[in-house]
């Protein structure tokens, strides 16, 4: 069991497996014998199945891959025609093979680099407080006309909501509120004070005529234009 | 003297430790006994009262420690990161919001910016633009902002009753 | 020399940062010009081949840093093991692709290591030595990776033209 452990450390992708076999054999990588290599392969992949190590499905890929290489080498040769010369089935798999091994030995020289690097010990920087500057050159202008800015954005929001949620209902509850708190007598324009939009004005109208409807207010005006008064009826009160 | 060699090991464990080490773990480390580690402690001292050096030791609970030179301290100072100094949209919005509406509590700060403010709150009290000034009596108490005299002088105002009076228009209060 | 007074002032300011600070800091906080940096480093570095100092200042990607000698590193990791642990083979190799061939897609490096690389990536990710630079304009708008200068710093290097060079021997292509 020690060794399959090693093994599969070593060969983590088909890459790392096929460039092992190659230098084990001591294989020109530009002339692999197909053949060869590919019984070899398989071989250890069997190996794992026999240990019941879960074999990526990378590793059947280039199975694949090898064998039909394999195949294609069995095949007679057709003549090469005029324009070009047959390429070689290995040619792709030996690129690849020569890039990723470029990167295995720049890994190598990288890994020297960051141990010659850990023989240097540094230290945690010192704590120091963060300087907090005062903002400069703000003015009144600035801090109104942020308010400004939301100011109108909300006003946008409370105008799609509140034609939808200003009732008749919440009207009349409001009216009765502001009654009780102003000693039973209120300036109509008082009652208005959620949006000041033209849905609420209507829906103030309509509340006020259902509360006299149930006898709970009544509405007093000394004279046309002049302020219109409503008052809690005694009862109430 | 006899240990001197061990001074650079002694400088660089100081170094890389960060904390204090105490003169038993010194000791142990280079191998020497500790009445040697204190000599070499001192005589490292001592190289480093030069002008032309900017680090010394200081004895604290528990050992020795490096550290830089106090006389350095206002060089060291300017290492310091410094905030950005212009304030962000979103923490003026909400820093007038506080202005305008103090004092004010987070919940109510985001109901009229309609997002969260918690990271904006903690730069402008970072910031000392704002303080926390009580708690509300509502449920959970919630935590009163009100602006500090730092905003005052940051906007150039003498005092609070110089910002116009533009609470009332926002305020879907019944209760004013 | 007319500096030689600061001296002390850049010790104890590589000292106080632990991390690398670029000659154009150094030189506003001295307040005095860069090529006279320079200068002031290379003494005090000089001063501290002596065998009773402990220190040396190494110049990394972002500037200079005060760190321990490396002949010194046996005594020093008695004390602390502040190194991460060393990156796995497939980490390594991940890393030298994507240094080598940045700004690259997941997919582009695994063709070349022939096997995934998602948790390497999340590994080199969490250890900050590569981060996400973009997309690349091509189908799915894949996320293109590249290193960090925390990776030059952990590798010592000042820039990625100190890499070590690819083998001459081995041409990428046999037609070329």
């Amino acid at each position: 069991m020690q060794e399959y452990s090693i093994k599969t450390d070593i060969f983590e992708g088909p890459l790392a497996l096929l460039m092992h076999l190659i230098n084990k054999n001591e294989i020109d990588i530009y002339d692999i014998p197909i053949a060869i290599i590919t019984e070899q392969y398989l071989n250890y992949l069997q190996a794992m199945k026999e240990f019941n190590i879960d074999i990526a499905s990378d590793f059947l890929v280039m199975a694949a891959t090898l064998l039909q290489i394999k195949s294609r080498m069995l095949l007679p040769k057709s003549k090469p025609t005029e324009e070009e010369i047959e390429e070689d089935p290995r040619q792709e798999l030996v690129d690849q093979l020569l890039e990723y091994r470029q990167y295995k030995e720049i890994a190598e020289k990288m890994r020297v680099l960051q141990e010659q690097r850990n023989r240097y010990f540094f230290r945690q920087p010192v704590l120091l407080p963060k300087r907090n500057p005062l903002p400069e050159g703000l003015t009144l202008n600035d801090l109104i006309n942020a308010f400004a800015a939301l100011w109108e954005s909300t006003a946008d929001q409370y105008a799609v909501v509140t034609r939808e949620q200003i009732s008749v209902q919440d009207k009349m509850a409001d009216i009765m509120y502001i009654l009780h708190k102003s000693n039973g007598k209120v300036d109509f324009s008082k009652t208005i004070f959620r949006s000041r939009s033209r849905s609420e004005v209507i829906a103030c109208f309509l509340a006020l005529l259902e509360l006299m409807r149930l006898q709970r207010i009544k509405i007093e005006q000394d004279f046309l234009y002049s302020p219109i008064m409503i008052i809690l009826r005694k009862e109430e009160a | 003297m006899f240990y001197d060699h061990l001074k650079g090991h002694l400088e660089a464990l100081l170094f890389a430790s960060g904390q204090a080490i105490s003169l038993g773990k010194l000791a142990e480390i280079l191998e020497i006994p500790e009445e040697h580690v204190n000599s070499l402690l001192a005589k490292l001292q001592s190289d480093m009262i030069n002008s032309e050096r900017g680090l010394t030791i200081t004895e604290v609970a528990g050992g020795f420690q490096l550290c830089t030179k106090p006389e350095l301290a206002d060089v060291i100072e300017k290492l310091v990161d410094t905030h950005e100094p212009n304030l962000s949209v979103a923490a003026m919005e909400t820093l007038s919001i506080i202005a305008f509406k103090q004092p004010i509590t987070r919940q109510e700060i985001e109901v009229i910016r309609g997002v969260r403010v918690d990271r904006v709150l903690n730069t402008l009290l970072e910031r000392r633009l704002i303080k926390e000034v009580g708690r509300k009596e509502a449920v959970g108490r919630p935590i009163l902002f009100a602006t500090t005299s730092e905003f005052l002088s940051c906007f150039g105002l003498r005092s609070l009753s110089e910002l116009p009076q533009l609470s009332a228009s926002i305020s879907p209060n019944i209760d004013e």
